[in-house]
Order: C-alpha cells, then structure tokens, then sequence
C-alpha cells in the first residue's frame, strides 16, 4: 500500500503490448502529458465520489446524530445531494474550473480556495525542502555503501532502511522538537515564518522528519541502482579507455544513477507528500496538512476536498516533470512506449 | 455570569485593566492574581515590538454580540472595549464611562461617557454609539448573552456623552453585565455597513486594530495610534497564532518561539515554574471544570443516574492525576473565588456503595453504554476521561470516550450532539449571576443550562429572585439554596477549579488576567 | 620479443565463504604483433583472465597470484593506481556492445573522451578523431552517427562503435572478449574481417576469444584452450587444429559442425516420397506496421526434419509462433494433416504442436521438480491414470537419455543441455505430432549442441517425429535437416532438400549467408 | 559425430531450512518478529490489567512491581505497551490481509489476460497512487469513522493497489516466460497454468511487500493515533500511548520513547523479515 516504490524493472520488449509509437521527442512529451491528464480526470472524479462514499446520508453525518431533520434537508440542498449524481458531478467540474474550487467552507462560510491557496506556499516550501534533504542524506550514503560494497560501511548504512521503515514520523518529530528546539535552540520548535528566512529555519526540522520517513526506501533502492551502474559493463569500458577515475564517476556513473534517483523521487513523492501532511501536525506549521486536519475535525467536507485534490494534483504534476526530466536524461526514455 | 463552554484556556472575556478611571499612562502597578504585574510606565506608546501571542483555538467571528468562542473574545477583546471592565482583582471599574449614578428606585442608571475618546477610524465615541451597541446585543437573534442585559428596557442617549438605561426591574449585577465583552461598544448602525462587512474590518475603541486574519490561522493586531489611553499601547502589535497541541504550545513557549501561551497543560507547570526565564501565571479563577450529562439523552434524564455517577467522580483523583494538584477537588459549581460559594453544601461525592445504590433505583440498573466528548488538544481532560471511564465500569457503564478537535467539539456540544461531556465553566463577571443563569435557566440563560436541558422550575425561580435581589446577604442565602439544589439534581459534576494557568517569557511585562481569565494588552511591555 | 606476459595467474571468486579459484595457475604470453585465441566453454574462465589483464575484475573477485609484464615493464596484477598504466597500453572490446556503452551519451562524444580527457586534445580535435574512428570502423555516415546514442545503432553498428571506443586509446594489445557471439553470421563475418583489416594497418596484438574455435582458428596464431579456468592445450592454430594433443580439444574439435565445402558432390538422398504432415499457406503477421511475415509458404514432410534458416529479424520466430499457434497470423493457415486449424486453437489443438525454446535456463518452471513438470501434464493433458504416471515420466526421460534419477531435481541443477532435453521430453509429454525447435542449441556449448542435436535426429528416426528446426546456424541445417526454407524480411527466398538449398545455393542470399559461415581449416577460408 | 558425455550428476539442491538459516536478514527477521509477535500473543496473560489505575503509583519510576513504571494514572507502562503491541498487529495484519489478498487477484488477472481489464486496474492504480498515502487514508478514516473498522475500511480501500500493482508487472514478466509459453502449449487450463506457473513466482514480491506493509500499517495506525483517528481509550495503542506521554519527554522521557522503540523494534524485525523471504524464495542459479 504504500507508496514506498523502486522504480520498476523496465520490461524487455517482449511482453510490451504497447503498440510501437513513431515520432520525436515531443510525440513523447505529448504522450506523457495525455496521461497525467488522465489521471487528473479520475482523481476528480474519486474526489467527487469521496463524498458518496459516505455510507447512509453524507449531510447526516456530516451534523452529527441529533441534528435536525430542516438542518440535514438544508445541507442537502447545499451540497445538492437532492440532485442526480450527473447533475452534481457536473456543477462540481463547473466549479472547480471557473473558480478553482470545491465549494464554500462549511465551517468559515468562504470559498475553500481562499482557505486553501493562502497556505500553499509553505507547505510546497517543506515539499521541496524535504525531498532535498531526502536526496541529500540518500545521494551520498547510497554511494558510499555501493562503493565500499560488502564492507562495513556498507553492513552500516545498510542497516538503516530495516531501521527507518519502523520510525514513526511523528516520534522522530517529538524528539528533534525537544533535542534541537527546546534544549539547543538551533530550530524553532513549531511553526514557521514570518519571512523566508524564519520559514526555512522552521521548516527544516519538518522537512528533515519527512525526510527521515522515505531515506531508508530511497538508500536500499538507489545502492542497488549504484550497484547495477558500477557493476555495468560500460563503466568497465569507461575505465578501460583510461579515462581519471573522477571522469568515470562523473560522465558516467553519476549521470546513469541520475535516472533512478529521479524516477524514485516521482515515485515516493506521493508518500513524501502525505508524510508533511503529518509533519506540519507535529510542527505546528500552518499549512495545508494541519488545515487538512482541522477540516476534517470541522466536517468541513469541501476543504477536505479541495485539500486532496491539490496534493493528487500536485503529485500527478510532480511525476511528469520527473518523468520529463528523466527522459531528458536518458534519451531511451524517449523512445516510443519507453516512457513508463 | 455567563459561563462558556471553552477549552480550559479559553475563555470569553472581559477586559481587565489597572488604567482604571483615571486618566492615561499610570498603570496601576496592581498585582494581580496572577503573578504577573503591570511594571510600564508611560511613554509615547509603541515601540515594544509585536507581542507573539500562542493559543490552542483561533477566531471564527469578530462580533462581540453574536459569540462566546473563547477564540473570537481573545481577539475582540483587543479591538472593542465595555463601558465598565473588571480588573485583576475582580473588581468593576469604569472604562469608555467615567461613572453612573442610579436612580431611587434602582431602576434607571445614568452613564456618562469619558471625553475624548474615538474609534480608530478617528470618530469620535457618542451616547448613540452606546445605545446601539447595548440594544444590539440585547436584541441579536440567538445571541449566547443577550440574557445580560434581558433587564434592560430602554436605552436613550440624554446628550453626547450621556446614556439612560431604564431598566424593567430592580437588577443586581447590572454594572457586572455591562462591563461583560458581549456589551463592548461597536459604532452605531456600524458605520452602515453590514455585520459581515464590517467585522472583516472591524472598527472599535480598543488599544489594537485588525491588520490580517488568516481563516483557521494566525490573527495580526496592530497598535490602536488613536487610542485614548495617551502613551498605550506599548505593544506595535499582537500575533495571535493558533497551536492546537497544548504540548506544542509549552515547547514553543520554551524554545522562544512565543512570547505568551494562553494555556499550560498542568504536566508542564512544575517544568515552568522552575525555569527562570519564563514566568508562570497561576492564579484563582471564576472557572470550574464539569462533567455534563445531556439531558435529551434519556439514560441521563434520570436523576439517579447522573447521582450514582457524581458518586463516581473521584475529585481528589482527578485533581492529582490529571491536573497534578493544579486544580482543587470542587464541591460546588460555585468557584471558591467567586462570591457567594458556599462550602457547606451536601454534595453526593465519592462513595462507590452509594453510587451502586443509587444507580439500582434508576432505569437503567444493570447498566448501559454512554460516551463521553472531549476536546483532543486537553490533556487533562482526555486524562480525566479515562480516569471516569474505569471508575464507571462500577455500575457497569461503559464509556467511550470521543476526543475530538476543539471546533468540531464545540459544534458537537453546543449541538447537543453529545451524551456525557467535559467542559469549564467560567464567569466573565463578577457578579455570580452569569454563571447562575447560564448554567440553570435554561430558557433565559441563553444556552439550554450551559446545554444540558436541566430544567428546575424552582431553582429559576431562585436565581430570577436573586437577579432582582439588592440586599446582599439575602442574595447570598439565596444562591446558597441554589448551590445546594444543583448539588442535589447533579444537572453536571463540578469537578475541579482549575487556577488561570498561562505562561510568558520573563521579559515580557505589564501582563494582566483577571480572575474570569481574560486578557487586556495595552499595559504589556516585551524587553 | 614478448609485448605481454602472464605467469601463474589465480584468480577467485566470490567474497564469503564460497570463495574458490576460478582461474589458477594461468601462463600465457603474446609476442608483439601476434594473435592469441582463446576458446573454451562457458565458465572456464575466459573473460576473467582479460579482465584480470585490465585490472577490470568486479570487487567481488580478488587475484591471488600471479606476475604480470607488458613489454618487459613488470605491471603488479592488483591493487589502485595501477590501473592507468596499464591501460594506455591495452585496450578492450567487450561481448555484449549494448552494455558496453553508456546508454546516455553519444557514441561520438563516448569515443571522443579518450583523445579529450586522457590526451587532453582540444574539442574540436577530439571530436574530429572520434569521427575518424567511426569512419576507419566503416561506419556509415559517420559525421552523423556520431550524434547517435547507443540504441539507436544496430548490433553490428555499436559493436563497430566499441571498437572505435577501444582503438581510441591508441593500444598496443586489443583485448577482444566475444565481440561477435551477439551478432548474426553475417555481421559477425564483416567485424572479423574489420579486426583482421586493422591489426593488418597497424601493429595491433591481439588476444581474441571466442567459444567458437572455427572463429577463434580464424583469427589467430596461437590458439589457448581453457578448461575449468585451467590453461589445457597451448600452440600454434595449426597444431592445436590439427594435431590436438589433449582429449579434450580432440572432443571439441569433434563436436563442431562444419558445412561441407561448396560444390562437394552430394550426397545420395533416398527418394522417400514423405506425405505433408504441417503446412502454411499464405501467413502474413505484422507487427503495428512492421511486415514480420508476408504470404510465407511452408510444407513439412511426416517424419522429417524441416530447417528454417534466415538472419537476424527475417521472421523465423514469428513462423514458430503461427505455427505453434501462439499467434494468429493476419492472413493465411496452418494446415495440420489436412485439417486447415482455427486462428485460436483449442488446448487440444495447441498441444499437437509443441515448441523447444532457445533459452534452457527460461523453459522450465524453476521452482518445479522434473516430475512435477510432466507428471503436471500426463494427469491433466494426456488424463493418465496415476499409478502409469511414474512409467511414463521415467520413459520420457530416457527417450531424451536421461537417467531417472533426474526426476527429483530442479532445473536450476541441470545444466544447459540437460535442460533442454527435459524441455524435449515436456514436449513429448504430451504426444504430439510436430515439434517445433526455436534455436534449440544456439545457447548451448559447442560439446553440448552436439548431444541435443543428436536427439531430435533420433526422435525423427525412432519415433517418426516431425520437427521444424530454427537456426542461423547453417552448419547445424545442414547437418540434420532433410528440408530446408530460407528467410529473408519475412518472405520465403529459397526452399528445398537440405543438399539443394545449401550446397548448391540458388540465391544470392544464400550464397552470402553461406559465406559468412566460418571455416575451422583455416586455408578454405 | 560425438560429444563430451554431460555429467549427469545433479548437486542436491539446498534445502529450504539450510538456506533459511544461512540468511541473515531472515534469521534476524523471524527472531525479532517472532520475539514482538510471542510477547503480543502471550504477555496480556501474565500482565496486569492495563486500564488499573494504581493510584498510589502515579508516575512512579521503574521498580519490581512496575518493570518500566506507570503513566499519568498509574497504569503499568508494560502491560500496556505489550497491549498496545496486540491491538497494533492485529489490525495491521488484519487490515492488509484481504486488500493484499484482493490486489494480488486483481493484479494477477490483469497481468495475465491483459485487454481492456488491465487498462482500467492501471488506470485506477494511477489516480489512487496519486492521492498522497496519508491525505487518503485520512480522509477515508474520516468519511467512514474513525476507529478499528474505520481503519480497515480506508486501508483496504487503499492497500490493494499496490498489490495490484506489483503482482500486475510481475505477472506481465512471468506470463511471457518460456515456461509459462510451454505449459499453455502444452494444453493446460489458464486456471492451473496461474496457481501452478505464475503465483508461486509472483508471490514472492507482494509476500515481501506484505512484511514491509505491516510496518507501514502499525505506523499509519499510530500516526491516525496521535491524530485521534485511531483506536480509542483505553485500549492501549502505541500512537496514542506517545501522544498521550507526550508532555513527558523532557522529565520522564521513557513514558514517549518506550512506545517508540516498541515501533522500531517490530518494524526492524518484519522488514528484516520481508528481506529474509525474499533471501530464502529467490530461485537461485
Ligand atoms: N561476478 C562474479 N561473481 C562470482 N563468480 C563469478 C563472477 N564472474 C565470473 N564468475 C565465475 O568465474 C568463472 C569464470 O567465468 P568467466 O566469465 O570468465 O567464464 P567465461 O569463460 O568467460 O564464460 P562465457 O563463455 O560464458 O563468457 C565462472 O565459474 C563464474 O561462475
Ligand atoms: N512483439 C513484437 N513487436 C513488434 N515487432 C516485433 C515483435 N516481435 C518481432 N518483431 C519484429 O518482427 C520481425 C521478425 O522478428 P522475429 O523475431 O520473427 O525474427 P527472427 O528471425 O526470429 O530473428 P532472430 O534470429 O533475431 O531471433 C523483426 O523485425 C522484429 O523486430
Ligand atoms: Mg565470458
Ligand atoms: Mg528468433
Ligand atoms: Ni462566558
């Protein structure tokens, strides 16, 4: 279930019955594009659908057992639960598109998008910081363990995955928050900002908690990568042509371990996403994982919408800039079919 | 007296300020309650930068008269101020009034208004201000504490700054009520603009204007420079954000994040305490912490069962254990500081034979499965639940415990969507009738008796008489008798007093609560 | 003067506990300007000793021995920083020329980093050196595959493009480890050819290896043959071809195919009349645009062995799969003992025709027993009684010479010809009338091929099986089919007896194919 | 013509309890795993009741009678972090048992028959898969109610998918395998060709995914924990047991961290485990 992945083996040819595509680089892109539409399309639906998911009557619910009959009828009408499912589906999309919305906010009466689009940009800050942390702690550890294969850092460092898998996002916070916060005073124990220099200093013990939670995944994935590439037989070739070991592991491992790591990043992006969602609890930072939170405690159903789709879409979007950057990278990745 | 459903920090409020009556800069050096004490004195105003302020709950709305979220009176309390505020002491003084006198009869009280003083657009205060404003919160449609002022039966403004209240009976607490945050003054007609309008960008009396609110997060206040009070605030500003964990709240305090938190969960107060950079407020306060049963709940509309579970209710335990001996053990729902409690009141307390006993007369003998609602962010209160659901197991209840987010319990509680609750009661006033008729007259009080449904027709009429009653020791027999009647219907389980409970940086000065738990800035210093 | 010499070389493997020699006590040495074959079967250690020669070996590996000396310079054999001398003077061209290059850069920007990076040359230099290579390699175009990635190169192309890689160096001694076993025969003719043309142009030494000892006689001077990671028979080509003084290059020697030499009378066929048990009518398969098959003919006498022959993408395999009903042509029919069969074929139908597969190690269940795997298709295909089922499978492994002791193993403990003869008798199982070998011996070691092949004559003989056999193999076609059909872009050029089609080709194309085939008596060549 | 004559003696294959043991991951693995899931199964027997509230012992240290101490109300922190250790594993091997069940089916039968099937489990693993783990399972635990079965409605609707997912690849690999070819040939049912040809080879990875799962899954339940989507009081659960301590991390720092190296421990162990298998099933050459 979890989105903890490693990059597929690339099937041979032979059971791909994907129809041989013609066409450059941009037939690719477009193809690519196509399908993170695709995907766009039903994650809209599935958030739709969420609401209905809601066994007995969502507005009931939603008010809790001893509400009134006129209340739920009320909250009905709202959510137009008292229309056929096209119907609503349709004023759903109608909305969404026009405004870039999921509907007032029940409990702040606004549009969930001027909840929403205020704490965007922290929340994607800590996105971002942590997946760079992630790839700063994987990079250079899974390169150490491949190189000195077999030996004791690399006993050591393999370790680490078996350790992390079981580490609690929000212990391992609890503990920074008390170690650095409370007694060094190096990071603010919470929150973050005002300012992009308060807002990186509070964000970087979250993002290194949600870090923490997908490195031992990324190390064991991107070691056996390393691994592959040194082992390959063109960096054989590349030493054999006398080229400085430096250049070797420059032009040449680096760049082919690149791919890897990249596709791995889009993969576990999804996880790294839900895993802030955590960490801006534990932290107090007022993004979009605590408004998350606070929605859900509210039943303020449409927020909780608009929340998901933008994390799907965020993901979604994610993956095919990875998948675009890899494919610059690897000029295989263009190929016809040779994108997934 | 009102008392709001509330996390144990919160409260809604009424401003409290040494500046009483006299003329601006001197603060009064009062000790408070609390250990925190006014050292500013007067200056130009300002330049004391912007006061980080961290609570467990934030605002959902800025109109005094349609609220009593604790969330929504921190902020507005800081923008709208009363004619009358009650101070760290407890004691009534005179605000945006300079005084009154009351008639013969008790029954017309004549306010005059201080000079000079104007709402931050730069108008001027007048009586019709005033008048608007009382009969706004009097009148509002649902409003929680229109019942303050359900004595008053006209108000006129005699000249610019005179107003006539006129009232339809003689009325006690009246000057209380008028100092409570629901009678805070708004301009009149609100400048014509809508309430909605107008409380985006609320216009007020107080040391501070609203600068930002973020829906769900953090509020920016910035200094009143209009204020009347010359020279105050000191603050630039205040930053209220919201932390939802209490634990949180403490580390941030710790780590200097804050400069104040609004609550202390009582595992961290001996942490505090010691720690000399941080100054811990702990003070006696008009609050006392309660176990409610919904009454519309049919397990809980019998008498025996809400007894033979207060026989349950181990005080002393709960004391120790969930509020480390912070909060004393309660007997009446009177809190001690307050006036008119009464420590001789029979209550049905501790004894588990008795409650076996009790419970065997009831509907519900051979037991049944309730659930009890608290808010997740308390500690003590989720400690406190687990504490009450081993101890019913006795007479073979069994309790769920349903901890949830503070607004979503909010709207669970005041939507009697709830069977047995956890919530403090706090008196904004200093008059016990708040608290009286809140949590008993269920048709006045304006909350169904703090949303319970109790219903006693004899102790109404006992608070509407002490409501109307002068003498003071006659009021006092009188709630006297009401304490011992709500001891015996057991409506709701007084469990502990908890003290006022916040936290600040040393370096911040001037920081004031007074014993119904609010807050007034103007006189806080940072250094 | 010797410019390489290798004493006492042990080399072994892998790290823990299971560590063992794979190659010990390894001599050998290369006079300047020489060639030095290697031959020996898969596993004797071959690419350890070249990579051992270039300090290449996987950190796994760890030299235990041996003196190393490159024109009289003594080279330590282990250890850093040694690498670089070393290399200026050797170079390599690897088996497979996919892995070889890196996937991510040009084969012009691959080549020009040598010249570049260890020559320090401007980029322009470089860059106009690569493309010399290519061009010297006879790349065609070369200005513009030097833009080329890898991928999009043909097998031929990047294994040009490795050698290009490998002379950029400027070595004295090219280190050639297989470089054609992936390549088809005709390709494999034109980089023998281009290696013999360049150490001819410059004074290029070479140790070239092959498990092919007509490729290797071809080559070189002086033929190693290695066994077990032993050094067994050293010599001249000429003596160890024609004089071999050990049993084992004598068995070798024996195993190999040759096609008798064009022109050679042939030999009297037995006019049997056969009747047609299988035959394709008309199949045409494309695959989305690409003609895989286009109106293809077929007829397979009973009990006759029917060669299909054709290079690398002319089809063979696609036929096999219509055949065997795996695919279902756009156009045409298979007719079975002239029954025309349903595009989609019901189970009993598929199992008339059975299919042998290429790879040994990827047709059998890895995580079933030998008698799980036929008892598996007696019970549910064949409905046998169970207690006749132990018979049956201990019959069917000695049809394909197999003790019955084999019935309790996995496949991952036979070895490669084992295999295959247990994925035979899987055929058999299910008794049916056709069998259909994909490449059935092109995996195998030349000792092996011999064995397996040997099998599929005699099921012909005693069991009257028809068997169509796929091969680029000409030497195998010729050896044991009857018929023969040629492939070429998925048409048909040429068919008939094995002894019309081969010894006395009608088309240009098979004249070619036929060519390419390398000869083990150096002098027919 | 000849041939060298092929040695026809067959090296015993390694016997599956020889190759267990000589697998480290999995020696550790089962151990570990077996240790936490023993203790889980069999401590609750001998401990104390985990909701007794001494209150004489509030807070009290570790002594004899209390092993590791008491919280807040004098609850013995052993019998509840074992507890909690119980109520913990069992949903998350409850939980993930009939969606890896679910997945695995789907996936199995998408990869091997391919079509229009195959499109549409793709197509909807991708729009899951992009829904971040946690912002689903949240929000699902909300639309349903939280608690246990609140919890196992949003992870099955979840968890299929990557069983789905990695059974549909593996399964795509191993249907073109020459053997799988050959056993179709050779006129088996479809039926018997995927339990017989393909699962065994399949399973392996969503075995392995399983064990790695459950460590996900305890996590997941203790993050809902601490959220208060989780199990409710007093049933001990390791979530809740951190979140309800953790105001005592700077002066009784057991009372937190006890719990969290309880989660360390098991995932230590079952992801050991997931290696080991993976180790021990691999065919080997
Ligand atoms: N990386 C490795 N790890 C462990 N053993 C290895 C490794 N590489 C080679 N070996 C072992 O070394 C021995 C010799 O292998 P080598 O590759 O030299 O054989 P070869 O003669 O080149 O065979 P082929 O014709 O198949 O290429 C084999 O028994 C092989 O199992
Ligand atoms: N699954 C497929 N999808 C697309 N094209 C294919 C597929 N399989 C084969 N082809 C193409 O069909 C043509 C014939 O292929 P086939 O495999 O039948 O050749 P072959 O003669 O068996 O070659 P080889 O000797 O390399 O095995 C080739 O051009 C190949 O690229
Ligand atoms: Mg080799
Ligand atoms: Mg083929
Ligand atoms: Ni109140």
């Amino acid at each position: 279930m979890t989105e903890l992945s490693r990059p597929e083996p690339r099937t041979d040819g032979r059971a791909d019955p994907r129809p041989a595509r013609t066409g450059g680089p941009w037939a690719f892109v477009g193809w690519r594009l196509l399908h993170a539409v695709g995907v766009i399309v039903g994650v809209v639906v599935i958030t739709f659908l969420l609401l209905h998911l809601i066994p007995g009557d969502p507005a009931q619910s939603m008010l809790g057992n001893r509400a009134t009959p006129e209340a739920v009828a009320a909250l009905r009408h709202q959510w137009g639960l008292d229309r056929p499912l096209w119907d609503q589906f349709g004023t759903f999309v109608a909305r969404l598109f026009t405004h870039a919305d999921t509907g007032d906010s029940l409990f702040y009466q606004v549009p969930s998008r001027s909840l929403i689009f205020p704490r965007i940009g922290v929340t994607l800050e800590l996105v971002v910081l942590a997946g760079v942390f992630s790839i700063l702690i994987t990079v250079p550890l899974a390169i150490w363990a491949a190189v000195r294969k077999d030996r004791l850092a690399d006993q050591v460092i393999r370790i680490i995955p078996s350790i992390g898998a079981g580490l609690p996002a929000l212990w391992v916070g609890l503990l920074l928050i008390v170690l650095f916060g409370v007694h060094l005073h190096w990071f603010p124990v919470g929150g973050a900002g005002p300012g992009p220099w308060l807002t990186f200093r509070g964000l970087v013990l979250p993002a290194f908690t949600a870090a923490v939670a997908i490195v031992p995944v990324l190390i064991r994935s991107l070691r056996a990568g390393m691994l592959d590439v040194l082992e390959s037989d063109y960096i054989a070739a590349a030493r054999a042509k006398s080229l400085s070991e430096t250049r070797v592991l420059l032009a040449h491992v680096a760049r082919n371990a690149a791919v890897p790591t990249l596709t791995l990043l889009g993969l576990n992006l999804a996880y790294l996403v839900g895993g802030t969602v955590v960490v801006e609890r534990v932290f107090a930072i007022d993004g979009l994982g605590n408004l998350l939170f606070d929605s859900i405690s509210n039943r303020d159903f449409p927020v909780v919408q608009g929340v998901a789709l933008f994390f799907a879409v965020v993901v979604v979007t994610v993956n095919l800039l990875t998948d675009l950057a890899s494919s610059a990278v690897d000029p295989r990745l263009r190929l016809p079919g040779g994108g997934r | 007296a009102c008392s709001t459903p509330s996390t144990p920090i919160a409260a809604s409020s009424t401003p409290s300020t040494s500046t009483a009556g006299g003329s601006a800069g001197s603060s009064g050096a009062s000790s408070a309650p609390g250990s925190a004490t006014a050292t500013a004195t007067a200056a130009t105003g300002g330049g004391s930068g912007t006061l980080k302020y961290a609570r467990t709950t934030g605002p959902t709305s800025l109109d005094p008269h349609n609220t009593i979220a604790s969330g929504d009176v921190y902020t507005l309390n800081q923008i709208f101020e009363p004619l009358y505020v009650t101070d760290v002491k407890g004691e009534l003084k005179p605000h945006l009034a300079t005084g009154h006198t009351v008639s013969a009869d008790g029954k017309t009280y004549t306010f005059t208004l201080r000079k000079g003083v104007t709402f931050s657009d730069g108008s001027p205060l007048t009586a019709k201000d005033v008048v608007y404003s009382l009969l706004r919160s009097r009148d509002f449609p649902k409003s929680p504490l229109g019942f303050l002022d359900s004595a008053i039966k006209t108000v006129t403004a005699k000249d610019d700054l005179t107003v006539v209240v006129v009232l339809k009976q003689p009325w006690a607490p009246l000057i209380s009520d008028i100092s409570a945050f629901s009678n805070s003054i708004v301009p009149d007609k609100l400048q014509g603009k809508t309430a909605a309008a107008f409380f985006q960008a609320p216009i007020g009396t107080g040391p501070f204007t609203l600068t930002s609110w973020t829906k769900g997060g953090t509020v920016v206040l910035a200094r009143n420079t209009r204020y009347w009070q010359s020279g105050l605030p000191y603050l630039d500003g205040v930053e209220f954000s919201i932390v939802s964990d209490d634990n949180q709240l403490v580390q941030q305090l710790q780590g200097s994040q804050v400069d104040v938190i609004d609550s202390v969960p009582p595992a961290n107060v001996a942490d505090i305490k010691s720690n000399s950079a941080l100054t811990l407020i702990n003070a006696p306060q008009w609050s006392v912490d309660l176990l409610l049963f919904n009454e519309k709940v049919a397990h809980f509309a019998d008498r025996h069962v809400r007894r033979a579970i207060s026989h349950l209710v181990n005080r002393k335990q709960i004391s120790q254990a969930a509020t480390f001996g912070t909060a004393q053990p309660a007997d009446s729902f009177f809190p001690p500081s307050m006036q008119y409690y009464d420590g001789t009141v029979t209550v049905a307390g501790y004894d588990v034979d008795a409650a076996k006993a009790e419970i065997a007369q009831s509907k519900f003998a051979q037991g049944f499965s309730t659930e009890i609602l608290v808010p997740s962010s308390d500690q003590a209160w989720n400690q406190t639940a687990q504490i009450l659901q081993e101890a019913l197991k006795a007479i073979n209840i069994t309790v769920k415990i349903r901890s949830i987010e503070t607004a979503a319990y909010k709207k669970a509680f005041f939507g009697f969507d709830y069977e047995i609750a956890i919530n403090n009661a706090i008196n904004d006033i200093s008059d016990p009738d708040e608290m009286a008729s809140f949590q008993i007259d269920d048709v006045n009080g304006g909350s169904t008796s703090f949303w319970t449904g109790y219903h006693n027709p004899a102790a109404i009429k006992l608070v509407t008489q002490a409501e109307a009653e002068l003498d003071d020791s006659k009021r006092k027999a009188l709630y006297k008798q009401i304490q011992q009647i709500v001891a015996d219907d057991v409506p709701y389980v007084p469990m502990t007093y908890p003290p006022v409970l916040k936290a600040l940086r040393a370096t911040v000065t001037g920081f004031e609560v007074n014993p119904s738990g609010a807050v007034r800035l103007e006189n806080v210093k940072r250094s | 003067m010797n410019i390489l010499d290798l004493a006492g070389l042990g080399v072994s493997f892998p790290a823990g506990p299971d560590r063992r020699e794979v190659v010990s006590g390894l001599d050998l040495e290369l006079p300047a300007g020489a060639t030095l074959g290697i031959v020996g079967e898969s596993g004797s250690g071959k690419s350890v000793t070249l990579r051992a020669l270039m300090g290449l070996l996987p950190s796994a590996a760890r030299v235990e021995s041996g003196t190393l000396s490159i024109g009289g310079i003594p080279v330590p054999l282990a250890g850093r920083g040694l690498r670089a001398t070393r290399r200026r003077r050797l170079a390599m061209v690897f088996q497979d020329p996919l892995a070889a290059l890196d996937p991510l850069m040009t084969i012009g920007d691959q080549i020009a980093e040598v010249p570049r990076r260890v020559f320090g040359e401007s980029k322009r230099a470089s860059r106009a050196v690569a493309v010399d290579l290519l061009g010297q390699v006879r790349i065609p175009d070369p200005e513009r595959r030097a833009g080329s990635y890898p991928h999009e190169l043909s097998g031929g192309q990047r294994q040009r493009a490795v050698i290009a890689m490998a002379l950029a160096a400027r070595p004295e001694i090219l280190l050639c480890d297989e470089p054609t076993t992936a390549l088809d025969v005709t390709i494999q003719a034109e980089i023998l050819d281009l290696l013999r043309q360049l150490r001819g142009q410059s004074d290029l030494s070479m140790i070239f290896v092959s498990h092919d000892l007509a490729v290797v006689n071809s080559m070189a001077d002086r033929i190693l043959v290695m066994r077990s990671g032993r050094a067994v028979e050293i010599g001249s080509a000429e003596q160890v071809i024609e004089r071999p003084g050990q049993p084992y290059t004598r068995q070798l020697l024996d195993a190999v195919l040759e096609l008798p030499d064009a022109g050679a009378p042939a030999p009297v066929v037995l006019g049997k009349p056969r009747p047609v048990r299988l035959r394709a009518d008309g199949v045409s398969v494309s695959y989305s645009g690409v003609q895989a098959l286009d109106a293809v003919g077929l007829q397979v006498g009973a009990a006759s062995i029917h060669g299909l022959v054709g290079e690398s993408g002319s089809g063979k395999t696609t036929l096999a799969k219509v055949l065997t009903g795996q695919l279902s042509p756009a156009a045409g029919s298979v007719v079975l003992d002239g029954q025309v069969l349903p595009a989609v074929r019901g189970r009993a139908q598929l199992r008339q025709i059975q299919m042998i597969y290429q790879d040994p190690f990827a047709s059998l269940d890895p995580r079933m027993t030998v008698r799980q795997t036929l008892s598996e298709l007696l019970r549910l295909v064949v409905r046998m009684p169970r207690p006749r089922i132990e018979a049956r499978c201990v019959e069917l492994l000695d049809q394909v010479s197999l003790p019955a002791s084999a019935l309790d193993g996995y496949p991952g403990q036979f070895s490669g010809g084992q295999r295959q003869r247990i994925a035979i008798a899987r055929a058999l199982a299910v008794e049916p009338t056709v069998l259909v070998a994909d490449e059935p011996t092109s995996a195998l070691d030349v000792s092996i091929q011999a064995a397996v092949l040997d099998l599929l004559v005699r099921l012909r003989d005693e069991f009257d099986l028809t068997i169509v056999v796929i091969s680029h193999n000409l030497a195998v076609i010729r050896h044991i089919c009857d018929d023969v059909s040629v492939l070429r872009d998925g048409v048909v050029v040429d068919s008939g007896t094995a002894t019309d089609v081969l010894d006395h080709p009608r088309t240009e194309y098979t004249r070619q194919l036929i060519r390419a085939v390398p000869r083990l008596k150096k002098d027919i060549a | 013509m000849t041939s060298p004559a092929p040695a026809d003696t067959f090296s015993r294959r390694e016997s599956l309890g020889s190759r267990m043991r000589h697998s480290r991951p999995f020696v550790t693995g089962t151990i570990l795993t077996g240790l936490v899931v023993l203790i889980a199964a069999f401590g609750p027997i001998w401990l104390q009741d985990t909701s007794y509230q001494d209150p004489n012992a509030l807070l009290s240290g570790p002594s004899a009678a209390h092993w590791l101490g008491t919280d807040q109300l004098g609850r013995d922190l052993l019998s509840r972090l074992v507890s909690a250790g119980r109520t913990d594993l069992r949903i998350a091997v409850v939980a993930l048992l009939f969606p890896a069940l679910f997945g695995v089916a789907v996936g199995t039968l998408a990869g091997y028959f391919g079509g229009w099937f195959d499109t549409v489990v793709l197509r909807l693993v991708d729009v899951v898969v992009a829904f971040p783990f946690y912002v689903l399972i949240i929000a699902l635990v909300f639309v349903v109610g939280p608690g246990e079965s609140g919890i196992y409605t949003a992870l099955a609707l979840v968890g299929w998918v990557s069983y789905a997912r990695i059974t549909r690849n593996a399964t795509s690999i191993v249907a073109g395998a020459d053997w799988v070819v050959a056993a179709r040939q050779g006129g088996l049912r479809p039926s018997r060709v995927i339990f017989r040809h393909i699962v065994p080879h399949t399973a392996t990875q969503a075995v392995v995914l399983f064990a790695s799962d459950v460590v996900v899954v305890i996590v997941a339940v203790i993050t809902l924990g601490y959220l208060g989507l989780g199990i409710s009081a007093p049933t001990p659960d390791w979530g809740s047991m951190i979140f309800e301590n953790r105001s005592f991390i700077t002066t009784k720092w057991w009372l937190p961290a006890m719990p969290g190296f309880a989660v360390v421990i098991t995932g230590l162990g079952f992801s050991l485990l997931g290696d080991g298998i993976a180790d021990v099933w691999r065919v080997r050459k």
